[in-house]
């Protein structure tokens, strides 16, 4: 009996889980209360260190059309443009485990929203912050840190690499 | 009095700038000519075989017996009107042939150009030059000359879409992959609305464009001002307006030429002023509604690519200002 | 045939059927509910789970009328409407249209009308009603946890790959095609093999009743056509999820070959709903006319024209995309030569009720029904076969209200019409005939005034598949007009239920043959007990109860101590054998929960696919390895058999 | 459960007490069965073909961007199967003479075969040069070649488990049916091989 307990709790929870994944949220507040004023600033980064991670978790994290959201304005506002997808070139490659600023959520959106030395632009104020935390989602998806059935399949392009879904995971190494 | 009531009737069937039996085009005459024909020649079928089936009820329900002894005359029947069915598909069949000639030949002899390209959920109009400078691009709004032949040249950058405006011509897909092409030529000035029609996501249903056919010396006059790159602003409140544009999300994905916004995302702003409509066919025009839309576009479409802006009430105004000078 | 024997045999009627009914008895109780094997009982959970998706599909109808009462209408936003109207052509064409119109008339019909005791391989049988089953709960629970799929019934690519369709949902869909069709696929097989093979004496090929010549050639077209949606939406999972590039032009794949291969199922699949209707049609018909049908042997080409065409359409769902032009001529004139066909029967049915004795009872009500909306759906099918009207009009509301003329006036409107037929065969009980009345009245009302505006609808303009409409496109009032006829059928549907619930205990006795009809279920009690038949019956003529001789014999010589039934030969029906249905066994329900894990556990991961297999292998191999009674049995008759030799 | 009690039974009589049970061949329905069963997967292996085809023309160079697949394993397999159509047919028809001895041996050899095509078949992914994830036309020839070995697959599995029930399970003329049709479903694997081999190794070549 206790048995058939358990698989109903689990069974309810699996399903749970879906829902939160099946969202489509089209217009709501961000992960963080309040994220519009960002935590980094410039004189607190250096290259090569992170800051201590910040426990702000990102929900879009669980939720596949945020994901695939982050991917397409990934694409858009031209952030393969250095990046690639994923693998570098101008700007450091994004699907290893080697995070300069920090591979958290809170520390890519801080990259996005302020920028960082040697290129990265700042986006303050250009990119909503609904949808920066829609790309920092994407961009964790891209070394395999969210779950399989969040991370998006391959796109209609070219295939240079792999589908984040089948991404192995890469943790942070720093 | 009584013939009012019954075009209105028609009207409240049929009619409309966006419908199929109000053709403006040849293509759109021809169709209409062959579903008239259907129409009428189908009903009549309807009519004869609800007439004998209902005398079928009404004789034999009273019938004392089974009645096998006329068979073979029914047997006539039978073959008699399927026959007659077989010929009035082969005269469908007919006017399908050459109804399908009229419409789908490619008419290329001094005919203007257009490129539409879908997006997920906003058409893409491209007046294609040779000279770069000439290209004139545009969204959700085709100017064309009357009586002139367009030749429209299809493709979709994310989904399938469908290009229709009923009282010109029958549909076309925009297939991934795909480029297409296929004609329209308006017969009178108008605006004809026209609508996605393959199904696209969640904002399928605010896909909408208008073609606005005028007379040639109008056409021109609209393309040499769409060929213009944007107005300068002439005043402070403009100018802030630009720096608005320039310094929110609006320009990561808008282009404004003339401007540093050049982003190909969403629709060309350069003369958005000169259109009627905002959103793909869904908002008039009109400063409320652009307002409206910039603030709260995920709740007019919701799902749509544009995210809602928050701004202060001095920088909206400035922008709406400045948007509005884009004529 | 073995010469007849016209001596009567003394015998103990009542040992002999008193063992007869415990042979055939289903299995008791809770666990037994899972061992059930008999067609009768199948046939009936088909016929009740159908029956509720289509009560569910016609909810989420509902919705959709409600939310196009008016422009710009809040009350679903466009998120849930698509997974609404994706769901309601899901569930309507996959999980009701299909499992009702074949799986559950076949599986219950076919083995009475031919006059067996059991359908062929009546353990696979259990086996695909439990994988449509636990398909069918497994999409809705998924729509009910919001991955409900929204790229449409027919998913086109690229909206629903990878790119497009984030999440699960569309994989759900997929997977839910894949437990339907093996389904259908098995249900398919197994009426091929009853019909060819088990059929009662003297049935030679040309004396089938129309409903089993219908459902056989349904069988056919499932066998052909299914495979295509089969392997489109497995390669659309595989894009999904392994990344393959079918359908990715940039990497060489293409959008149009998965329309392509939908539509090549897609079309055929109209007609596997269709043609048992037709087959219910020429059933009723004769039946209240009193008489054979008119043109047995031209309404059984027409079928089979039918189905042969239905696979050289497909092309005609695909006219607006602009390929090239000669392929399309051939299409169109095969879209409009398909219409000959169902033509001809319609005039053959005419014919048949002018040479009549009309009965005008409940069922041939429905056949009227019937014939005033197909033949409407039918000629506006010729009107899109048309290819400047169909350019013009596809896509439109003007295609959705043809072909709910075509689906309901075709499908739905002969399947009423069956329920009242076939209800006192089923439970022994008549359907009330006023209530019935009511039911038919509001729901042919309601829905010609649903979807009669929606013709208006098209040719103004309004597309498919959107959640709401702008006001100034004056589509209003013909919406608002549709949503209360949708309300009025809806109505007619809930009598219709309390009709079943309040007959089914305080219904008219039936008796054997109510209506006075000619084919062999009647030839049997009302509801049929559990081995069919008490004798197997011969036949001598196509209405084999009105043809039957006034000695016609009965077969002897089954045991009564074992489920066996007599297997004939394809074509005449002479005996030619003898063969042991399966007792009640679990290993179908365990093989087909085997096989729901493998179809869920891919959708996650492709490791699903190999793991999942194991679970399958072992329940295959429980349920094909001899053993219990069925091995002991086999042995007995075997050393019968030997013996006698 | 006595519906039909009272129906008289005084009517003459069709007596089928003489027939036997379970018939061979296109009399049995088993053999109907498995008809149907090869109908519905050779209209799959048809329709892959046909997208193979189709695929194709989107395309100007075949196979594009990669090399031609390696010859021999597929070709090792054609043979091997080619050659176990006779010990095959020998089961086959061994099972329909009652044969235990021989369709026991037939069984061991078309065992030892499926294994052997199987072992190969290992050999004969690699040797498409490409993944099913580099493009549409490794997708396809993938999807073919894995459509193909889940029929060996389960075909091979069958035959293993008939193997162990003539030799462990209760030996009944009916499973002797099943031999028979099971070494008919070979038949199919074999036959369907010949196209697949021909479009996968050689219409590259050739087209």
């Amino acid at each position: 009996m206790k048995r058939l307990y358990f698989i109903v709790i689990g069974f309810v929870a699996l399903l749970l889980a879906s829902c939160e994944r099946e969202q489509r949220r089209f217009q709501q507040g961000a992960p963080s209360t309040d994220t519009s004023q960002s935590h980094a600033s410039m004189d607190e980064i250096y290259p090569g260190g992170a800051r201590p991670p910040s426990n702000v978790a990102n929900v879009y994290e669980e939720n596949a059309y945020m994901v695939s959201e982050g991917k397409r304005l990934y694409e858009q506002y031209n952030c393969v443009g250095c990046h690639f997808h994923g693998g570098g070139g101008i700007g450091p490659p994004l699907m290893d485990a080697d995070w300069i600023y920090g591979g958290e959520p809170q520390n890519i959106h801080d990259t996005i929203v302020e920028g960082r030395p040697n290129g990265m632009p700042s986006f303050r104020g250009k990119i909503p912050d609904q949808q920066v935390w829609e790309i920092t989602a994407y961009v964790r998806s891209m070394s395999g840190l969210l779950r399989k059935d969040v991370a998006p399949g391959r796109s209609d392009d070219m295939s240079i690499k792999k589908p984040e879904e089948s991404q192995k995971p890469e943790p942070p190494k720093k | 009095m009584k013939h009012s009531a019954f075009s209105n009737l028609g009207s409240f069937l049929l009619g409309g700038n966006h419908s199929v039996t109000s053709p403006a085009s040849p293509q759109a005459h021809q169709i209409n000519g062959i579903w008239w024909l259907m129409f009428w020649v189908c009903g009549a079928a309807f009519v004869l075989t609800m007439l004998s089936m209902a005398g079928a009820i009404w004789r034999r329900r009273k019938a004392i017996e089974v009645d096998h002894a006329r068979d073979s005359r029914r047997a006539a029947f039978v073959a008699l009107a399927s026959g007659i069915v077989v010929v009035v598909l082969f005269v469908f069949l007919v006017a399908s042939a050459v109804g399908m000639k009229k419409t789908e030949y490619i008419e290329t002899r001094n005919a203007l150009t257009i490129q539409i390209i879908g997006h997920q959920w906003w058409w893409e109009i491209i007046y294609n030059d040779p000279v770069p400078s000439q290209i004139v691009t545009t969204a959700n709004e085709i100017h064309v000359p009357v009586g002139k032949p367009v030749l429209i040249l299809t493709s979709s950058r994310d989904v399938i879409h469908s290009f229709w405006a009923p009282n010109l011509n029958g549909k076309r897909d925009l297939i991934p992959g795909y480029q297409t092409a296929f004609w329209i030529q308006a017969d009178h000035p108008g605006v004809y609305r026209g609508q996605c029609a393959e199904f696209c996501g969640h904002q399928h249903a605010h896909m909408g464009f208008e073609v606005i056919a005028d007379p040639a010396g109008k056409y021109e006059q609209w393309k040499a001002a769409q060929i213009l790159p944007a107005k300068e602003p002439e005043d402070d409140v403009k100018r802030h307006g630009r720096e608005v544009f320039l310094s929110h999300p609006c320009v990561m994905c808008h282009t404004i030429r003339g401007t540093d916004a050049g982003s190909r995302v969403g629709p060309d702003l350069t003369h958005l002023a000169s259109r009627g409509t905002i959103a793909a066919g869904t908002l008039k025009n009109t400063t409320g509604n652009l307002a409206g839309w910039i603030m709260n576009s995920q709740s007019i479409k919701p799902g749509n690519h544009m995210p809602s802006m928050s701004l202060q009430p001095d920088d909206l105004q400035a922008l709406l200002a400045y948007l509005g000078s884009l004529q | 045939m073995n010469p007849v024997d016209t001596k009567p045999i003394e015998r103990s009627a009542t040992d002999e059927l008193l063992q007869l009914a415990e042979t055939w008895r289903e299995p008791p109780g809770f666990w037994g509910w899972f061992r059930c094997v008999h067609h009768q009982t199948i046939g009936k959970r088909y016929i009740v789970t159908a029956f509720i998706f289509f009560l569910l599909g016609g909810i989420l109808a509902a919705l959709m009328r409600m939310q196009l009462i008016r422009p710009e209408n809040r009350f679903l936003g466009p998120d849930l409407y698509n997974q609404i109207f994706t769901m309601h052509g899901t569930t309507m064409m996959f999980l009701f249209a299909v499992p009702m119109m074949f799986e559950a008339l076949a599986v219950y019909l076919v083995p009475l009308m031919v006059g067996t005791r059991n359908i062929a391989f009546p353990r696979l049988n259990a086996y695909s009603y439990y994988l449509y089953l636990f398909g069918a709960i497994m999409v809705w629970v998924a729509l009910l946890t919001n991955t409900g799929p929204d790229a449409g019934w027919f998913s086109y690519v690229p909206l629903s790959g990878p790119g497009f369709a984030p999440g699960k949902r569309v994989d759900f869909w997929a997977q839910m095609i894949t437990f339907t069709e093996v389904s259908a696929l098995a249900v398919a097989v197994e009426i091929v093999v009853t019909v060819f093979k088990l059929r009662a004496p003297g049935m030679s090929l040309n004396r089938l009743p129309m409903m089993v010549w219908a459902e056989t050639i349904v069988s056919f077209l499932v066998i052909f056509a299914m495979p295509a949606i089969m392997l489109s939406s497995s390669m659309l999972i595989l894009d999904r999820l392994v990344s393959t590039h079918f359908f990715n032009p940039a990497e060489g794949g293409d959008a149009l070959l998965y329309q392509h291969l939908f539509w090549f199922f897609g079309h055929p699949e109209v007609y596997i709903i269709f043609i048992p209707g037709l087959g219910i049609v020429s059933t009723i018909v004769a039946t209240f006319s009193r008489r054979h049908i008119f043109g047995y042997m031209v309404l059984v080409l027409s079928l089979i024209a039918t189905g042969f065409l239905g696979f050289g359409v497909w092309v005609h769902h695909m006219f607006a995309t602009g390929i090239a032009g000669m392929g399309r001529s051939f299409f169109s004139a095969a879209s409009m030569m398909i219409s000959i066909p169902t033509t001809v029967q319609i005039f053959c049915w005419l014919a048949t009720l002018w040479g009549g004795k009309l009965n005008i009872k409940l069922p041939l009500l429905w056949i009227f029904g019937f014939f005033f909306v197909l033949v409407m759906g039918g000629l506006t099918g010729v009107m899109l076969g048309v290819i400047p009207v169909d350019i013009q009009v596809h896509d439109t509301y003007f295609v959705v209200a043809h072909f709910h003329y075509v689906l309901i006036g075709g499908a739905v409107f002969p399947l009423f019409g069956g329920f009242y037929y076939w209800f006192p065969k089923i439970t022994g009980r008549m359907l009330n005939h006023t209530l019935g009345n009511w039911h038919f009245w509001l729901f042919s009302i309601g829905f010609n005034m649903t979807f009669f505006p929606m013709h208006s609808l098209g040719l103004k303009g309004m597309p498919r598949r959107i959640y709401t409409y702008q006001p100034e496109m004056g589509w209003t009032t013909l919406n608002r007009i549709a949503t209360f006829g949708a309300g009025l059928m809806f109505i007619a549907v809930l009598l219709f239920l309390i009709n079943v619930f309040w007959s089914r205990r305080r219904g008219v006795v039936a008796g054997e043959n109510p209506w006075g009809a000619g084919t062999l279920e009647w030839a049997t009690s009302s509801p049929p007990p559990p081995y069919n038949f008490v004798e197997l019956p011969t036949v001598n003529g196509r209405e084999a109860v009105w043809d039957a001789a006034p000695n016609q014999p009965v077969v002897r010589g089954l045991r009564t101590d074992m489920r066996e039934v007599l297997a004939t030969n394809v074509l005449d029906a002479d005996p030619d054998h003898k063969e042991l249905m399966p007792e009640p066994t679990i290993w179908p329900f365990l093989a087909a929960l085997a096989t729901t894990f493998l179809f869920i556990a891919s959708i996650f991961t492709p490791w699903g696919l190999v793991w999942g297999l194991f679970p399958v292998a072992v329940t295959m191999t429980g349920w094909f390895w001899p053993k219990g009674k069925d091995k002991v049995n086999q042995e007995i008759v075997e050393a019968e058999d030997a013996a006698r030799a | 459960m006595l519906q039909g009690l009272e129906r008289p039974s005084e009517r003459p009589s069709l007596d089928i007490s003489d027939l036997k049970h379970t018939a061979f061949g296109i009399r049995s329905l088993v053999w109907w069965g498995t008809f149907g069963l090869i109908v519905i997967e050779g209209t799959m292996f048809a329709i892959v073909v046909a997208s193979y085809f189709y695929l194709r023309t989107r395309t100007t160079e075949w196979p594009p961007g990669v090399a031609n697949p390696t010859l021999w394993p597929g070709t090792v397999n054609l043979l091997i199967f080619l050659a176990s159509a006779v010990p095959n047919q020998w089961l086959k028809r061994s099972a329909e003479q009652l044969n235990l001895g021989a369709v026991r041996i037939g069984l061991l050899i078309v065992s030892l075969v499926a294994v052997l095509n199987l072992a190969i078949r290992i050999f004969e992914f690699p040797a498409l040069q490409c993944k099913w994830d580099t493009n549409a036309y490794g997708s396809v020839v993938w999807t073919l070649l894995g459509l193909h070995t889940i029929h060996l697959l389960t075909d091979a599995y069958d035959t293993w488990v008939l193997t162990a029930l003539m030799f462990f399970g209760p030996i009944q003329r009916k499973r002797f049916v099943d031999v028979s049709e099971n070494a008919d479903y070979w038949w199919f694997v074999v036959l369907t091989w010949i196209p697949i081999y021909l479009v996968i190794y050689w219409v590259p070549r050739w087209l």
